[in-house]
């Protein structure tokens, strides 16, 4: 068979973070080549360097006979790669339709694009990825999923002879998942190759025939599929046995702190949720990607206020209309995306750990930079931040440390109840296991945590009690020590057994 | 990691502060030597007397860009402030003291119909502002029927714009007032705090829970507010209220922000920095009008001053600008180049 | 004749030559005046103007001069009461103050230079425009922006001697070009239509002219339409020629500047003095001084046929 | 399919309400001949407007376009008047704007500096850049070069003809050629457009240089027209075509936008005024309204949105 692609020795930083300190990776034709890694293990960040987002610090691309140092997008496009983001890259003012043509093979500037033609090819193909999205709608209207499956079709249609894709079925449904299988399979049966990311395993166990695992922005090896059990395969991951990595809870729950009641807001699209955390407790929240927990967390937050049932704090019923009440209730929420709304990169860590306390730290709202720099070097301390000091700006901090950061903003606020958004996403594995120690530090002086986290392992680990989301709504609430097929089956429905 | 040298945006700022402080420099230098009677105390006096709008402008326009938005309908609130204050005076016969501060109240309310459709609305302040930069001044057009003005102020007005104060023009007491005031909002309240974090950040200063729209209403207002006492002051200077008092001024003050090293898109700057890119064009526009010994275009350079000072404003502003990324370009070449030859 | 270190009342009188605005080729042609007396006299002249519609750029360049210790100040005003408080201030620095082209207020000048009076251009103008019309029918009058103080003295003054002369006329409309021509010829395109009835379109400033003629030329109204204007002789021969324009009204604007600075210099020197009633002005010979006013003749009309005489 | 053209309709019947109003009130409006002549007037506009809005789509400004107008109009004027002949004087004007729009253009794509601060800085650079030169003098031109030395009538048909030929062809290229879909994709998103092969840089540099380009055939139709060459012709363009983009529906965030509407937003803001003349009003409250135009535009765009 021949080779694709082959990568040797690839680095890249990005400032103080080295998200791939040499990756050596190879792609045959006809095959299906997974990726695997944790959150942060630099899986994102290798695809990009193959696509010529990114251009490498070091090392060499070999694409078919061609031998490169970088890639632009063009030229990889020229070569025949396509790619499906992680993060959709459309564009949410054209129409499907055009989004499917910018996509495709790169037309001459001056060439005309026929409508027409560009409809009937985007139909074609969205049909092929099993998609019933009307080509002339505009992207910004569709869903996440949707959007998914859009860009699945942009791969697809480009005649690619290597595609790329980076966790394509996080936010699909059981029959698009199918779908996806089959489109997969019909590529590599025409001889494509291609690099399939996903952290399902029971996905790479039937899809893949080799993986490679990254761990740490470095490749611990390249194996065939058949060669590994799913034990052997996340021990390649994490480097050492699961278990050991959560820290234990300890002691009872006491009062309940938060107890929301048939909870709806018809703009974030979710419905009827009713749930309790208590003080000393932490829930973990899971359900795949776009199933409403961030959207739930956001309503808590009162980022997007709830249109119907109640919210109760401390047994007190509580109207939250905008995120300054609900600091004042005493809720905190460590964002999910953390670049856009969680550490100000420009701004030194002290500024951005006292953002949420300035009216309690800036009295007549004169700043006092003593007070300020004291608090920050506290939480510095306390945490463990990694920083030359309090004024260091969040952007030359690591990902794990800018995530310390921002939960320090919130321990600031003194909350009841703390509520983290993917706290470890993007996180190298150290800071990981740091954070769900102060997580759990943190809920046995008596905080009330609401976890949400899409990595299974860690719900599974660090949770009192879990709490399952899909599709807007409440799925389950499990009992701490649930197993994972349990929790799966319940974010995916009834029929979750069946991915395969 | 972290462990390298502590790198700090302050040191940064400091060195374009310098630049400019070296920029005033020079020109000082260059006018006292070919100008005439440059450095006479009257003609210090004026350049500053001449430039207070301007400066009080440039003040108030720093929050609204820190914020990341823009105000261009200052010189046009000048415009409308002015026309409303000598109403009030001749019209309605109150008295200059009075008058002025209802017309600083009516540049607020100015501000504040900005304010709603920017921080309310959520229109963006480029397009929003333009749309106001031409109803105020139409407005004030339409309220004097475009030929009325107003004069015959009483002197004791007309004195805020044209007497000395302890060595100084009385405007300047003013300025330099407002100047301490904005450098106290900016750089010691948390306000200020709030708007460089709205402006890296609209999105994530709303999940930290600060009050974005309060307090990018407040910079918009608060340049309102400004541009009418800004108005007030340039009565006094005249003499005389009509409607095209302050135009063009906008352009002239954001140019003074911008210079002074305030990014456009926000975040970032100083009000330290402001009053030095003011003081550069002020310096500028004053001192080529004293050059009268020197020719070019066959016309001496006094005779040319404004265009002059106009065309190399715009030059420098380029170059202030050019000059961080070109330096960035050619380093990130230069250290390719010797990655290449290091083997 | 490079003007030296002679700061102001040193060996050489110094004369600051004040424009309404500067690119504006009416006050380009008075500087050209200008510097023929100053070259005559020996005295160094300073020009500076406006170059936007800034109402305070004036004051600021006149104060600018005072500071510098010029001994003449010879200024046209674009705001007659803004630009008197500069200038009062000027006159108590012991600077001598003339206006030309357009006045200040009495106590903020020695004399004013009148190239004719706000009365004799409205009369001129309107007279001229009478004429054509025989005597009816309606008029517009396209001016430079709605805030010029000069212009709006004019078109007073042709409201008050249609008021009083030609009661069979009407000012139907007043429209501001911003001093662009291409915006003149749009309003007078406007003014047209609106009023079927326009006998005739009257410009008080010179970009206006040729723009309110370039726009009954293409209605197809030459003739029908009369266009009356204060221009220059060059911006308007091409449309006076083919009968579009009947007339314009100029006074001789070289000599304007070179008046002006003569009685700058003669003030400066005593031989003018307040209460005197005639003025040797060298080449122009000797002229009328009524009151304050230093008067430079009546307006000219330049019409088809005497036109091509003039070069400015 | 409504729904997307709203805000084109929205135009459209504010313009048509206008034309009934001045209909029943003032039916001389549409004279024949004053109609032509005041619609020749804006195609200058309307082309320097097709400039401006592909450079908006970009997600840029340029508030230099009514200077890079003026220049071009003066060189041309200089060209014709020493006696070149009438192509020379066009070739001229187009090259003066596009090298003034590629100085834009480098120094906004090239070294990423924000474009409105640039195009601040060349707006005043080369508006007193030309006072000194021209100190405002009006620039005869030699006979031939009006209307193309043809009649009024040709002159006046071939001035429209070029004027709405460049507006269909932007309009369909901006939908049709795959160069216009990378514009509206640079817009909307740079990263996106950089992954999908698109160059922003040079996008935005090409979107650059071409405003400059229309800027200099605007100056060109605009000098056909009289006889004479006035240095401060642009004056206030920049603001009446953004102001015409924003009413007629572009995003000033970019991406979003067409020169329909564009045409139509241009045809009510020009409108205004002259329909304040044949209503009889005194001109006071031209600015105000325009003003008020551009506010109610942009709260329309607000409300919509913000239903969404
Ligand atoms: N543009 C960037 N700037 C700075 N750091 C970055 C950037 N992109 C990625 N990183 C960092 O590089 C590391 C690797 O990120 P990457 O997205 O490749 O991880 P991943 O393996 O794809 O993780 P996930 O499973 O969460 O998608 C992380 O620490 C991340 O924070
Ligand atoms: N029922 C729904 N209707 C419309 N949009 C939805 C719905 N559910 C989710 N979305 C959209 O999908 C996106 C993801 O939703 P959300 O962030 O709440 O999911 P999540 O469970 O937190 O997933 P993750 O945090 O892993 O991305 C959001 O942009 C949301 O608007
Ligand atoms: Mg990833
Ligand atoms: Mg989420």
């Amino acid at each position: 068979m021949k080779t694709l692609l082959q990568l040797s020795d690839v680095r890249k930083s990005f400032g103080a973070v080295r998200a791939l300190k040499g990756v050596s990776f190879d792609l045959l034709e006809g095959e299906v080549h997974a990726l695997l890694g944790e959150n942060g293990a630099g899986k994102s960040t290798l695809i990009k360097v193959i696509t010529g987002a990114h251009a490498p610090d070091e090392g060499v691309l070999k694409v078919g006979e061609e031998t490169l140092s970088a890639l632009t997008p063009a030229h990889a496009r020229a070569l025949g790669i396509a790619c499906i983001y992680q993060q959709p890259a459309l564009f949410p003012d054209l129409s499907v339709a055009e989004n499917i043509g910018l996509r495709l093979k790169k037309p001459k500037a001056f060439s005309i694009v026929s409508r027409g033609e560009q409809r009937r090819k985007a139909l074609e193909l969205l049909k092929r990825v099993g998609a019933e999205i009307p080509p002339d709608k505009e992207v910004r209207e569709l869903s996440m999923p949707e959007q998914q499956l859009v860009e699945i079709a942009c791969a697809l249609g480009s005649g690619a002879k290597i595609v790329i894709m980076d966790e394509p079925t996080a936010s699909l449904t059981q029959k698009e998942q199918h779908l996806l299988f089959g489109v997969v399979r019909d590529l590599r049966a025409s001889g494509v190759g291609v690099v399939y990311i996903s952290h399902r395993l029971e996905e790479i166990f039937a899809l893949a025939d080799r993986v490679t695992v990254l761990r740490d922005g470095e490749s611990v090896g390249t194996h065939a599929v058949k060669d590994l059990n799913e034990a052997a395969m996340i021990k390649l991951m994490v480097g050492r046995e699961v278990a050991t990595l959560y820290p234990p809870a300890e002691g009872e729950p006491g009062a309940t702190v938060l107890s929301v009641k048939e909870l709806c807001c018809k703009e974030s699209g979710v419905r009827d949720v009713s749930l309790e955390v208590r003080a000393g407790e932490i829930v973990g929240m899971a359900g795949l990607v776009g199933a409403g927990r961030t959207e739930l967390a956001r309503i808590l937050f009162g980022i997007t206020p709830a249109d119907g049932g109640e919210i109760l704090l401390e047994g007190r019923p509580v109207r939250i209309g905008s995120p300054r009440e609900a600091i004042a209730q005493g809720i905190a929420y460590v964002p999910e995306d953390r670049r856009r709304h969680g550490v100000i990169l420009e701004m030194p860590i002290a500024h951005n750990i006292s953002m949420a306390v300035h009216p309690v730290l800036f009295r007549g709202s004169w700043l006092r930079g003593k007070a300020e720099t004291d608090l920050a070097k506290k939480f510095i301390a306390d945490l463990g931040i990694k920083a030359y000091g309090p004024e260091a700006p969040g952007g030359s901090l690591s990902g794990g440390n800018q995530q310390k950061v921002s939960v320090s903003r919130w321990l600031a606020t003194k909350p009841k109840l703390l509520i983290l958004d993917e706290p470890t996403q993007g996180v190298d594995v150290g800071a990981k296991s740091e954070i769900h120690r102060i997580i759990r530090e943190l809920a046995k002086e008596g905080l009330a945590v609401l976890m949400i986290s899409s990595d299974l392992p860690e719900v599974l680990g660090m949770s009192d009690r879990i709490a399952v989301m899909r599709e807007g709504t409440l799925a389950a609430v499990l009992p701490g020590g649930s197993d994972a097929d349990t929790v799966m089956a319940a974010a995916l429905g009834q029929r979750g057994k069946e991915v395969a | 990691m972290p462990d390298a040298k502590p790198f700090s945006i302050k040191a940064l700022l400091a060195r374009h502060e310098v630049v400019l402080l070296l920029v005033i420099a020079i020109e000082v230098v260059i006018f006292s030597m070919l100008g005439r009677k440059f450095t006479d105390g009257s003609n210090v006096a004026n350049i500053f007397r001449h430039s207070t709008e301007i400066g009080l402008l440039a003040l108030a326009m720093t929050p609204v860009i820190l914020t990341g938005g823009i105000d261009l309908s200052v010189g046009s609130m000048m415009g409308l402030c002015a026309v409303c204050f000598g109403m009030l005076v001749k019209d309605a016969a109150l008295s200059p003291v009075v008058a002025g501060a209802i017309s600083i109240l009516i540049g607020a309310m100015g501000g504040g119909v900005n304010a709603f459709l920017i921080a309310r609305l959520k229109l963006p302040p480029l397009i929003v502002t333009l749309g106001t930069f031409s109803l105020f001044r139409g407005l004030a057009e339409a309220l004097t029927k475009g030929s009325r003005s107003y004069s015959g102020f009483p002197d004791s007005f007309l004195a805020l714009g044209n007497s000395s104060v302890a060595g100084l023009p009385a405007q300047v007491w003013i300025f330099l007032l407002v100047a301490v005031g904005i450098y106290l909002l900016v750089h010691h309240t948390s306000f200020g705090r709030s708007f460089r974090a709205i402006g890296y950040s609209p999105e994530g200063s709303r999940y930290a829970g600060l009050p974005v729209g309060r307090n990018v209403s407040l910079a918009y207002v608060l340049a309102g507010a400004i541009a009418g006492l800004a108005a007030v002051i340039f009565v006094a200077r005249l003499g005389e209220a009509r409607a095209n008092a302050g135009i063009g001024y906008e352009l002239l003050a954001i140019t003074a922000v911008v210079l002074g090293g305030t990014s456009i898109f926000g975040g970032s700057g100083s009000v330290i920095g402001t009053l030095l890119g003011y003081v550069v064009i002020a310096v500028l526009q004053n001192g080529l009008k004293r050059i009268t010994s020197i020719e070019i275009f066959d016309r001496p350079i006094s005779n040319i001053s404004a265009e002059l000072s106009g065309m190399l404003t715009g030059l420098l502003l380029i170059v202030a600008l050019a000059v961080n990324p070109l330096a960035r370009i050619l380093a990130t070449r230069r250290s390719r180049r010797q990655a290449i030859l290091k083997p | 004749k490079k003007s030296g270190e002679s700061a102001g009342g040193g060996e050489k009188l110094t004369i600051a030559f004040l424009p309404k605005s500067k690119g504006n080729q009416y006050f380009v042609t008075c500087h050209k005046g200008a510097e023929k007396a100053a070259e005559e006299i020996g005295a160094e002249l300073l020009f500076d103007g406006p170059t936007n519609s800034d109402p305070a750029k004036q004051n600021e360049i006149v104060e600018n001069w005072i500071s510098l210790g010029v001994d003449v100040i010879v200024a046209a005003c674009e705001n007659k009461e803004g630009l008197s408080t500069a200038l009062r201030k000027a006159q108590a620095d012991g600077i001598k103050v003339i206006t030309y082209d357009a006045d200040a207020l009495p106590d903020a000048r020695t004399f004013f230079v009148n190239q004719a009076t706000e009365q004799g251009i409205g009369d001129a103008l309107l007279d001229n425009a009478a004429s054509l019309v025989g005597n009816q029918g309606e008029f517009a009058i396209i001016t430079a922006n709605l805030t010029a103080a000069n212009q709006n003295a004019w078109i007073a003054a042709i409201k008050a001697r249609q008021a009083e002369k030609y009661p069979d006329m009407k000012l139907v409309d007043i429209k501001p070009c911003d001093d662009l021509k291409d915006k003149a010829q749009q309003e007078t395109t406007n003014l047209l239509s609106a009023y079927p009835n326009l006998k005739a379109v009257i410009s008080v400033c010179s970009p206006g002219v040729p723009g309110a003629a370039e726009a009954v030329k293409q209605a197809g109204k030459t003739g029908t339409v009369k266009v009356v204007g204060l221009g220059l002789p060059s911006e308007n021969k091409a449309y006076v020629k083919e009968g579009v324009t009947q007339s314009v009204v100029l006074w001789k604007v070289e000599d304007l500047g070179y008046l002006a600075i003569k009685a700058g210099a003669a003030l400066a020197d005593g031989s003018l003095k307040k209460g005197d009633t005639e003025f040797n002005a060298g080449k122009l010979g000797t002229l009328k001084v009524e009151g304050d006013n230093i008067l430079l003749g009546t307006p000219f009309s330049f019409t088809k046929e005497n036109i091509d005489q003039f070069d400015f | 399919m409504i729904g997307k053209y709203s805000r084109e309709l929205t135009v459209a019947v504010a313009l048509v309400l206008l034309f009934v109003a001045l209909a029943v009130c003032a039916p001389n409006f549409f004279d024949g001949q004053p109609l032509l002549s005041r619609f020749t007037a804006q195609m200058p506009a309307l082309v320097a407007a097709i400039g401006i809005t592909l450079v908006i789509i970009t997600r840029q400004i340029d508030i230099s376009i009514g200077a890079q107008f003026s220049m071009c109009a003066v060189v041309a004027g200089v060209v014709a008047g020493a006696g070149m002949p009438l192509p020379v004087a066009m070739l001229a004007a187009v090259g003066t704007g596009v090298v003034m729009g590629a100085f834009n253009g480098l120094l906004v794509a090239g070294l990423g500096l924000p474009s409105i601060v640039v195009t601040l800085a060349t707006m005043v650079t080369w508006n007193e850049l030309l006072r000194l030169w021209q100190q405002g003098r009006l620039m005869p031109l030699p006979s031939g070069v009006q209307w193309f030395g043809m009649s009024q009538a040709g002159g006046q048909g071939i001035v429209i003809c070029c004027s709405l030929v460049l507006l269909v062809f932007f309009a369909w290229a901006m939908r049709n050629l795959a160069l216009g879909r990378y514009v509206y994709a640079t817009g909307t998103d740079a990263e996106a457009a950089r992954l999908a092969g698109i160059n922003p840089r040079w996008m935005t540099f090409g979107v650059f240089t071409l405003s400059g380009a229309l800027a200099g055939i605007a100056a060109v139709l605009n000098m056909v027209q009289s006889p004479q060459v006035q240095p401060s012709a642009g004056e206030g363009l920049e603001l009446k075509v953004i102001a015409a983009a924003v009413v007629g529906g572009v995003a000033i965030t970019g991406g979003r936008g067409n020169l329909i509407g564009v045409l139509l937003g241009l045809m009510l803001l020009v409108n205004v005024n002259p329909a304040l003349t044949h209503f009889h009003q005194p001109p006071y409250w031209e600015r105000a309204i325009q003003g008020l135009v551009i506010l109610l535009a942009v709260v329309f765009d607000g409300l919509r949105r913000s239903k969404k």
